[in-house]
Formats: C-alpha cells, structure tokens, sequence
C-alpha cells in the first residue's frame, strides 16, 4: 500500500487531499480495484500513473517544476524510488511563519 | 561548539491554540540559571499583504511533516551554535490580522549565539516547514505565494 | 528606508521594577496592524560569570545619559532599517540570578529588519549606555569588566 | 558653576559621586572657597586641577587612558573646552545590558 497525500492549492485542484494504492508483485493496483499491471517505482512514474488512473489533468499540476515532492516526510526528487508502504505527498512552496 | 542540547531543551509545537511569549521565556530560563539572553521571533498576520486588505488567513499543514521539518531544523542549529533551549511554536486553522502565528525563541549563555541561531531557524522555517497560507481579502480568497526573499534568506547560511 | 517612525513609536524607560514582554510585545502589535514581525532580546543575570559564582548583582547607571544614549541608538537603527516601534527598558538597582535586566523589542513589516535593527540597538547599548554592573560573588565584590567581544560586537556594524 | 559626576569603580576609588566648581571671570573656584586663580578650559585642566585641590591620587585615576569622559552627556576627549554650567562625567568602560 502506497499512501499518497495532497495539500494547500494542489489538492484543491485535483479536488483531492488522499488516496491509497495497492501495490503487488506486478505492479499496483488502486485500492480496491484490480491490478492494472503498471510499473511504478519512481515518484515521476506514480505522477504519470496517477494521471492515467484519475484525470489525465493531474499530470500537468504533478509535473510542475515547483510542486514539492516528499517521501515519509522528507523532500525527493522525481527520480526517488517508492517502497511498499511509503507515505508520499505532493504540495506547493510552503508559506508559513 | 555545544552538539550536546538534550533532547528536553528543544520544544516544537503545532497548535491552534494561542502561545504566551512570557511562558515560554519562562520555561527557558528555568532550563539553567546560566542562561543569559533569550531572543524571540513572533511572526504576526498583517492586515495588508502584497497591498491587498486581508481581513482573515487559514492556515494549513502536513501534519508529522512540519514537526520533524522544524526538529530537523533546530538540531541544526543546535550543531551550529552554542544554544542552551529551543522553543517553536506554530499555529494553525483560522487567524486573523495581528494575531501571533509563529514564535521561535533561542537561549544561549551570550546573545550573539541566540541572535544568529534564532533568525536561522525563521528563515529555514519559512522555507522549509510545510504550512500554507490562504487569505480572504477584499478581492476573494487567495493562496499566498513563496517569496523570493525567503529562500535568498535562507541561502546565506548555506554560505 | 522608512526614517519617519514617530517618537511615539520609540519608549525607552531605565527603572527598578521588572518588565513583562507579553505587555510591551502587545504595546507594539497596537502601533499597526501591519506589523509582521516582532524581534525582542532579553538579557538575564547568570548564575556564573568568569567562572565565579554570582549571588547577586547592583547595577549602577547615569541617570538622563542612559536614556539619551539609547534614544540616540534607537533613532540610528530606525534610520538604518524599516521598523515600525522600538521599546527597550534596562533596569537598575539589585538584582538576582534568572532575573532580566534588559529587554530590547522591534517591530517591522518584515523579519529581516526587525533582526538586524534588535542586535544593532543592543550591540550599541552593551558599548555605549552609562550602566555598570557590580556582582557580589563567592570570591567578595567586584565591578564587572567591558567585554572586547562587545566593542568587536559593535564594530561590525562600522563596516 | 561646573557639576563634576563620578561613576561605579572611579566614584569609589575617589570617595565622591559629584562636586561642584565655581567658575569666575579668572578662573575657576572651588564652591563655597576663594577664587585659585588657576585657568581651566579643557577637559585635561580640569582633572589637573581636581587633582590639586582634593587628591593627587585623582590624577592616575582620572587620566587613565580606559576613562570615558562626557560633557553634558556627551562622550568627549581630554582636550574638549568646558563652558560655564557644563555637567561633566567621569566613568569606566560601561557593562550594562
């Protein structure tokens, strides 16, 4: 199970703030769903699957250059690698204090 | 340099509720009876931000994320300054102009040290901790958006 | 730079009687609703100085140059930076280890210059206001020494 | 009249807080005593001169080179000029804040 996270204007435009998706030995699956048998390992190919599960309009608010990406709470790059049981969140610049 | 603030020294709070910048100033100077300065940041809603009225804010976070982002933070600042305590302290949910939404407070044996370690900690905060700001003003509801400013101040300590 | 911060907007009082930051930061959020930042320094008497146990301390001053010393340095740090108030108390008289001795507070629009604008005032107030500290310690009395690091404190701001 | 202030570790060291000087057309007076007839202008003469009135042991303490002078709350060096009614101070480096 992959928890993802949404916050701030990110998830106001994919009118989502959580999801969870099931990962099995092919690949993963939504939460719920059958397995469609796509291979994510990094977070750029969560986003391009992502899109294609939900709204192909998620890809370009995920993509942007200044969509922060985290892992367990911690800032990665589109290229980090996603393990079973990850928490990976997507949100803008932050802006507070 | 002091590496070795215990743990009990650095207090971080995410809150809704209010804070009391003399309680807090309390608790750090009964942490030692060696302490001689205490510096406080408090960040403050404006009423006018960007020159646009803003009569209320919401502030938003990732709950786990902001609080091991500031710990992160003032371990750091801990490694690089001879500190003796470290409080944060941040609100969230509904807030209105000249309400306090952040207090960063520093103690140290000389103030130089709480001084440096005090204005490092708001500006990796400020870039770093993930909170978001939505305004309501005169014009509708808006996002806040990063400042430039910010991260050219949180770039000097990488100096 | 914001040079026009009226006189009202800069209290500075010498007195025997304790402080209570919350009150003066409150005094400062009511200058405007457009502060955003508020930058205060409390300095407290240690328990231990140069290594000697102090019981407790007198601290003598120069009445009428004290104030006038720190309103100068106050007027200097609001032309320098944009700040909207300045509060700065000292006190005198006996005073005990934890207690405070001097608060310095600044309000601005932004953290930048309320930072800057509190360490310049007491940088310059440690260097220059008439008041002299006198400890009664473990080993008898004694008149404390300046500080070189204190006047290289201050030069930095030369510069 | 001249108002003479002494500070923390020089007021003890002389066994005086403050004094007063009489200045006359001639010179300057002790208050309540005769004209000395001894011209004081700067801020050199005049600690030569408390040192001859009261104490010769003013002089090192006076004139040590860490003395901070002021005239009318003002710090001042040696050679500035003293006028009728002038306070001046005489104090160690200060330790406050």
């Amino acid at each position: 199970m992959i928890h993802v996270l949404f916050f701030a204007s990110i998830r106001e435009q994919l009118q989502t703030g959580k999801l969870s998706i099931e990962l099995d030995a092919d690949g993963i699956t939504v939460a719920g769903s059958a397995s469609i048998g796509l291979s994510v390992s990094t977070v750029e190919q969560l986003i391009a699957y992502l899109a294609s599960t939900y709204d192909q309009s998620w890809l370009p608010v995920l993509s942007a250059d200044n969509v922060i990406k985290a892992v367990n709470q911690q800032v990665v790059d589109k290229n980090f690698i996603i393990s079973d049981g990850d928490e990976v969140a997507f949100f803008p610049p932050v802006t507070g204090g | 340099m002091n590496k070795s603030l215990p743990n009990s020294a650095i207090t971080i709070r995410v809150q809704a509720a209010d804070f009391d910048v003399n309680a807090e100033q309390k608790n750090l100077r009964e942490l030692t009876r060696s302490v001689g300065a205490i510096v406080s940041f408090v960040g403050l809603v404006r009423d006018i931000n960007d020159a646009v009225s803003v009569s209320s804010m919401e502030l938003e976070h990732y709950p786990g994320m902001t609080e091991r982002t500031i710990k992160d933070i003032a371990d750091k600042a801990n490694q690089r300054w001879s500190l003796l305590g470290i409080t944060v302290i941040h609100r969230i949910g509904a807030l209105a102009p000249t309400d306090q939404i952040v207090l960063v407070a520093v103690s140290s044996l000389h103030r130089g040290d709480a001084f440096q370690a005090c204005e490092y900690i708001m500006d990796f905060l400020k870039t770093n901790a993930p909170f978001w700001k939505k305004e309501k003003t005169s014009e509708g509801e808006r996002w806040v958006d990063a400042r430039v400013t910010d991260k050219k101040a949180e770039q000097r300590w990488h100096q």
